[in-house]
């Protein structure tokens, strides 16, 4: 249960973090952002199955990806 | 929620000039992780050479000196001579370091300069549209071989770590890529590993970062990142060629 | 008064960087400048400072480059040939608005050429042999005392106005030998501080960031206009030049450096034989002394302009004069037993005294 | 009141030692004074040339175009740099090495000397230099024997300074010869 | 008449050395040139001929150095930081005597500066950057044309005068593109054969040597004077300029290259407007067309010299008037937004026209 | 009598400027006698280096050209880049070649470039009276180093002959010395070999060879010799690092 | 007679190309042309301008402080050169991404057209370019149309030619919006 | 039996030929020559001993050496 956030204005569509997902969780988006890049999504839904790995953000170019994860007790 | 994955403090809350998929903001990142976990951000000067990574000072929140193409590890040498107790580093691209500035990331290395050499090699000429560099691969067609690297007249790949690693006054030299969140972990160890040796004053450290540049190669990211793999990683082995004690 | 030793004149830019506090020096080995260096491995080493052989002249003023950026007053000393190669970055210093010492014991050239005395390097020093339009203060030393005390003041002018400063002098004033006084070092008490200088942030709010490259709209050309009006205002406040016998003559000589010590004489024989000849000399090359000449020409309507080379700074000459003066020119290029005499420049004195204008 | 000598020779014969000798007795005497040498391409055993003002006045030209007195050690300088020198100036010459032969000049006031052959009878070849710069002060006078003596300590290393007594009596030899 | 092209200045530049028997090319990248060693790459492996991208701009100047003593046509290209590092380079071959290209696409400084149109190498270029005086051609194209034309007479000027040549223009003339006439190329009959190139003995009595020591009694001083020789026979004999409406000017504009360009729709808008505003350009900067502005200058007394710098050709401007000739200037450094309007230019022959002088 | 040992025809019958017992000299002789070996004297052209050895005009019966200072490899790239068809050969010392012209060197090297290089290392910078080169010895006194070369702060001797058998395009690589009649026959031996690679295009060939200086060592001819056996041999290992077929 | 014009949008809407084709078009005509590109410091998707001059007359300067007409692409390029167009000059604003806003400027010619809407229609998204130059040519006439499209065969790379009948239909959409 | 041709005008004295002669026959003389130097001299009595092996002029820094041998049947 963790919670990754992806700064849209600072993501430049590279889509290196869809690959760095072991679970595939991440996925293009299909509407420009400001700066004329197709973004990376991370859908609410998959909070449930990410592990937080936080390996998309390794991955990042770009420094847009935040990981979090759900503190001890913590609600979804 | 707690955070597990956050941007370093030593790298400004900025969006970068690069191009999408180009992994100088990824190293970048990886320096300032290392600068962080050491806590010597407050006491660095980051040393600047001419390529796609030369605003660091606008990436990096340090202070900054801008060297003359190829010329870093001269200037770095004036800058640590002078504030021996400053944290110093250069950042160098192909070009830049094994081309114009080949005497003088050997001579620095040689006298066991104490500061540290992060070296991106993304085997093209990013910065000026994709000239062929001195670490272009074989038959690599690039603005300045159109018909591919020719090995008998242009010459062969330069090997940069592994000619550092020779030299008697280099105390550790590595190359490392970051196409997979392996090979990036790796490389922040290594990059935190060199900064150790400019820390405990055991020598000059000399990190080479496989790195790549889908613009100039005429790719997507994915496809891009995929020929670090596929053909930079074959001719330039991962390693550490040497880490004196 | 510190007492008088007979010192070489390329020995005495080393003494005057000391005094002036330069503890850092980066060079690469060259004759006919190599006591220089020489020295201050010597020295430098022994008082905790910083002496560099680099592995190239490239090399050094990079070096150098990376040092003035710390704050440090710093030196670098080469020779013609070396000189060329560091064109590149003085330029880069001159639009990182940094301050340092370069000094230029000319030999003869051009290319590999030889080691005679020459002042074949004075378009390059003067003009900027380095690209995109800058200046440097330069300063031209005619005796070993000034080998000193203009070592001294290039590093102050360079501090104050914040270029590079170049001292051009050739193996002449180099290699003789004079009496020195090391008059001890009184920094300018309004010299400004270098809040510019990269120490690391230290908690300081703002990053210090040395650099030329300024792409904003507007900002580069920002930039040179206020590189010009450094040197405007060096040109208007730090003109330095040695007049004599300016009053009533009627052929002014002048030269820089070594050949205008040896014009001097031959100024001197010309009054001793009578002839109202004067003699004006720049201290300053850059700025140069466009006052004194015009002032001297407001009467004097002739100039001899003597040089070791085919004629450089003559151009400055006629730039300045007054505008009903006449220029005539007398050159040495150098070269082995191409160094002209007294006698010789008295000779050419007697050739245009009286004549034209 | 300006003196200027010009010495020649080659590499090993002492020029450089009198000439920076003589210029620190200037110095001593609290005269103005200039030093200015010259060599040749050789590293080794080439031409050694210096010319030494010392003046009252400020000096002007380190170079002198037509010196007013000499010292000349070897045939080679000899041949080249006679010609220079201004009609009726004092020249040394030394006649164990020079022969003077077709560039005989009768205008000057030379003279010659056994350089070598005295300096090997007071007991040491290198003396030579010493002699010579004896002979030339006494005749010209442009410094003082005790300043040229005490600028012995300030021009010889520390190493050599034992060696001084022998400088002293060969300069004192030199002098000797001019009556 | 051979078919109109549309090229832009950079690939006119390449395709005039093609045109002119150049087979031999080395550089190294740097923008705003780039288009030059592209295009080299492309077509001079293609016909046979040499394409080599140096480790450097000084590697690049040596092998030019290198295959020009063998006897071949060959040049160089870069920009501004890159021309700095050939200064040596350039001495030396001045001093040894051998001819070849050298390609200054400006861009903006000093230092690393940007990447825009600049003019502020003039003084590098034209009073020559290196050590040890010496000259070379100087060329300065305004046109896709002229960089076509004026890369074949380099070339010529500088196999005929035995010196190396220099074409000085910006990325305004070098990514501007217009239509290009490709005139063949006929050699000047009368240039002399190189009986100075290395070609190994084979069989002749006498070595070749191309060198630039000289250390016998006088012999460098009488090289140095050979090669002023040659300078001033090129003045005497290849000044090139273009001039408009001058018979009745009353202010003449002048500039070289890019600025020109844009200064001569403003003579044009000037003329529209009634005023009688000629025009003057250098074609060559080295020789300067002194003559020409001796000659404009006899009648119109006042000039307006105009630079993509803080001015450096209106020194030569001034030096080259009749003495009671007034020199205005009016100068844009370059940067981002630097880039004067004809307008503009427009502007300042209002604010000079028909004042003072 | 029949002779035995006769001057090369490449060598003129001149008198050198070289010092007593500096072996320059013998390495010319040795570089004309593969000259005359081979019978490329007609062909050749020689590219000269700025250092004692500038005059190679002098004393090669050859066409010749000057390079600046570092950059004989450049030129001779230039040259035999023009004249494929011509016997190149390059002569440089220890500061010309390992110190400002490591950028030249190296990437002739690495281009495989077709001339011969001759490497004269004396650990020393004879023309400009004895400063510290590249290749000076740990503890060597010189002009520049009065208390002895420092590694931690001026580095450590560079092997070049090591470093130039590492570069891909470099095809033979050897070190050799003149100090003793058995050493010297080696090395005529061995720059023979080097000219080979060349008239058989097999590639870059470099022949570095220990000198002697006493004029700047300050020693006679006898000491300097044999510093050359005592101090030098055991830090510049003699032996082939590189021979390609 | 002299035809200057302004284009500008950013590195990917075909601004260079259709630059280039506009002075090939004035060559085939027999003119004299320049054309002078610009970019910004970006790599990728920076700013990208270019000025084309078309004239009988020999060309002066290729850079135009107020140029005469205008083509562009998107709202950052508006906003910065909006200001310069000389009054009457003739506009073409792509309405699909420029909103104009405070900068209005009602001196000017101004024809608002939707290009990527229109390209899109038209079946492909790139023919923006191909339809303003139509229209700017159809409005100023500074070429003949059988000249801009006979351009396209020396402009477009060979491997593109198979698409010139598409542009060449672009072209005349964009002339026959032009009354 | 063989001859050793040592070129006073050319040799510097360096002494280098002595050291390499196995048969130790060349020696120093104690006369300057013309350029100031005291030359290496092969005495003529040594021809006996000479091997011609050319060690000596190998050895020559200024080729100042020429070796030469009795051809057979050659009269010493
Ligand atoms: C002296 C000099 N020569 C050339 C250039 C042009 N230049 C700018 S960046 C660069 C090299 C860029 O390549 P690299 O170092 O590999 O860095 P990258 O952009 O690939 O990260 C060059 C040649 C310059 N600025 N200065
Ligand atoms: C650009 C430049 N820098 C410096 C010099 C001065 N210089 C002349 S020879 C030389 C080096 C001599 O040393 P080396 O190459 O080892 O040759 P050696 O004389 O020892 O044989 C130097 C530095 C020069 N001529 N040009
Ligand atoms: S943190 Fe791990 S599991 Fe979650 S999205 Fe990123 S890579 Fe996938
Ligand atoms: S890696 Fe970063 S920049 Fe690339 S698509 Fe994912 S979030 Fe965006
Ligand atoms: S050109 Fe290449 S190296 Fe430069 S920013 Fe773009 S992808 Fe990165
Ligand atoms: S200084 Fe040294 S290298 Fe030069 S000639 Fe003399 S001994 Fe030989
Ligand atoms: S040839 Fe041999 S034996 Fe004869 S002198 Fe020479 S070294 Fe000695
Ligand atoms: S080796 Fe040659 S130079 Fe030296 S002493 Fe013997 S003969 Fe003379
Ligand atoms: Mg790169
Ligand atoms: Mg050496």
């Amino acid at each position: 249960m963790a919670k990754v956030v992806i700064d849209e204005a600072r993501c430049k569509g590279c889509a290196l973090c869809t690959l760095a997902c072991p679970k595939k969780l991440i996925r293009m988006s299909d509407k420009l952002n400001r700066q004329g890049f197709l973004p990376a999504v991370f859908p609410a839904e998959c909070s449930r199955d990410c592990t937080s790995c936080a390996l998309c953000a390794q991955m990042c170019p770009d420094v847009a990806i935040t990981v979090f994860r759900a503190e001890k007790g913590e609600k979804p | 929620m707690q955070p597990v994955f956050q941007r370093p403090i030593s790298l400004k809350d900025v969006a970068t000039h690069f191009c999408p998929g180009c992994q100088h903001g990824l190293i970048h990142r990886l320096v300032a992780d290392a600068m962080d976990h050491f806590g010597v951000q407050p006491q660095t000067i980051g040393v600047a050479s001419v390529g796609c990574s030369v605003f660091l000072y606008e990436y990096f929140d340090i202070d900054v000196v801008e060297a003359p193409h190829g010329r870093a590890p001269a200037v770095a040498t004036g800058v640590k001579r002078a504030r021996p107790d400053n944290f110093v580093f250069t950042y160098q691209g192909d070009g830049d370091l094994a081309a114009i500035g080949t005497s003088e990331i050997i001579h620095a290395a040689n006298r066991g300069e104490l500061f540290t050499a992060i070296f991106v090699n993304n085997t093209t000429y990013g910065m000026t549209g994709g000239q062929m560099a001195p670490t272009s691969l074989p038959g690599q067609r690039t603005l300045t071989s159109p018909e591919g690297r020719d090995v008998t007249i242009d010459g062969y790949p330069m090997r940069m770590a592994e000619v550092i690693a020779a030299l008697d006054g280099a105390a550790y030299s590595v190359r490392v890529a970051v196409n997979s969140p392996k090979n990036i972990l790796a490389a922040a160890k290594a990059i935190k590993t060199a900064f150790s040796y400019q820390i405990e004053k055991k020598g000059f450290a000399f990190v080479e970062v496989l790195s790549a540049c889908p613009t100039n190669w005429g790719m997507s990211a994915v496809q891009a990142n995929e020929r670090v793999a596929k053909e930079m990683i074959p001719y330039f082995a991962l390693g550490t060629f040497k880490e004196k004690n | 008064m510190s007492e008088r030793q007979l010192v070489a004149g390329n020995i005495a830019v080393a003494m005057g960087a000391l005094a002036a506090g330069c503890r850092y020096y980066f060079g690469y080995p060259i004759t006919p400048q190599s006591d220089i260096p020489a020295y201050m491995a010597g020295e430098l080493r022994k008082m905790g400072g910083t002496f560099i052989q680099a592995e190239s002249e490239i090399a050094s003023i990079n070096m150098l480059l990376g040092a003035s950026a710390c704050g440090f007053r710093a030196m670098t000393s080469s020779s013609s040939p070396g000189i060329s190669l560091k064109q590149e970055g003085i330029s880069y210093m001159a639009g990182s608005e940094l301050p340092g010492l370069i000094v230029n014991i000319c030999r003869s050239g051009p290319g590999l050429g030889g080691i005679d005395p020459s002042q074949a390097d004075y378009f390059q020093a003067v003009k900027t042999g380095g690209h995109g339009g800058y200046r440097t203060v330069v300063v031209a030393p005619a005796s070993v005392q000034e080998m000193y005390d203009l070592t001294i003041l290039a590093f102050d002018l360079s501090d104050r106005y914040r270029m590079p400063a170049v001292l051009l002098a050739d193996s002449l004033v180099g290699q003789m030998k004079e009496a020195l006084e090391c008059k001890p070092y009184v920094p300018p008490s309004d010299l400004p501080a270098k809040a510019w200088a990269v120490t690391g942030k230290q908690g300081r709010k703002d990053q210090r960031i040395v650099k030329s490259l300024f792409l904003g709209e507007g900002e580069l050309e920002r930039h040179n206009w206020k590189l010009w009006g450094r040197a405007e205002e060096l040109k208007a406040k730090e003109q330095r030049s040695e007049g004599k016998y300016l009053d009533d003559a009627q052929l002014l000589v002048t030269g820089f450096g070594s050949a205008a010590r040896i014009a001097k004489s031959a100024v001197e024989m010309a009054r001793t034989a009578g002839l109202k000849v004067g003699y004006l000399r720049p201290i300053t090359l850059f700025p140069f002394p466009e006052v004194a000449f015009q002032q001297a020409t407001a009467t004097c309507k002739k100039v001899l302009c003597v040089e070791l080379s085919t004629g450089q700074m003559v151009e400055d000459v006629r730039l300045s004069v007054a505008r009903d003066a006449e220029v005539v020119f007398y050159g040495r290029p150098p070269g082995t037993g191409s160094l002209p005499t007294p006698e010789e420049l008295f000779g050419q004195i007697h050739k245009h005294y009286g004549k034209g204008a | 009141m300006t003196h200027d000598v010009f010495m020649t020779g080659f590499g090993g014969q002492g020029i450089l030692v009198i000439g920076n000798l003589l210029a620190y007795a200037g110095i001593i005497d609290g005269k103005n004074v200039s030093y200015y040498p010259s060599y040749g391409v050789e590293k080794r055993g080439g031409a050694a040339n210096c010319t030494v003002v010392v003046s009252d006045e400020e000096v002007g030209s380190p170079v002198i175009g037509a010196p007013s007195a000499g010292i000349i050690l070897n045939q080679a300088s000899f041949d080249r740099h006679i010609g220079r020198f201004k009609p009726g100036a004092f020249c040394l010459l030394n006649s164990s090495l020079v022969a003077e032969g077709a560039k005989r000049r009768d205008d000057l006031d030379i003279l010659r000397l056994p350089l070598n052959e005295m300096a090997q009878e007071l007991g040491d070849a290198r003396m030579l230099n010493m002699i010579a710069i004896g002979v030339y002060v006494a005749n010209c006078r442009p410094v003082a024997f005790d300043s040229l003596k005490e600028a012995l300590k300030k021009v010889l290393p520390e190493r050599n300074h034992r060696f001084i007594p022998l400088n002293v009596k060969a300069i004192d030899l030199g002098a000797a010869q001019v009556k």
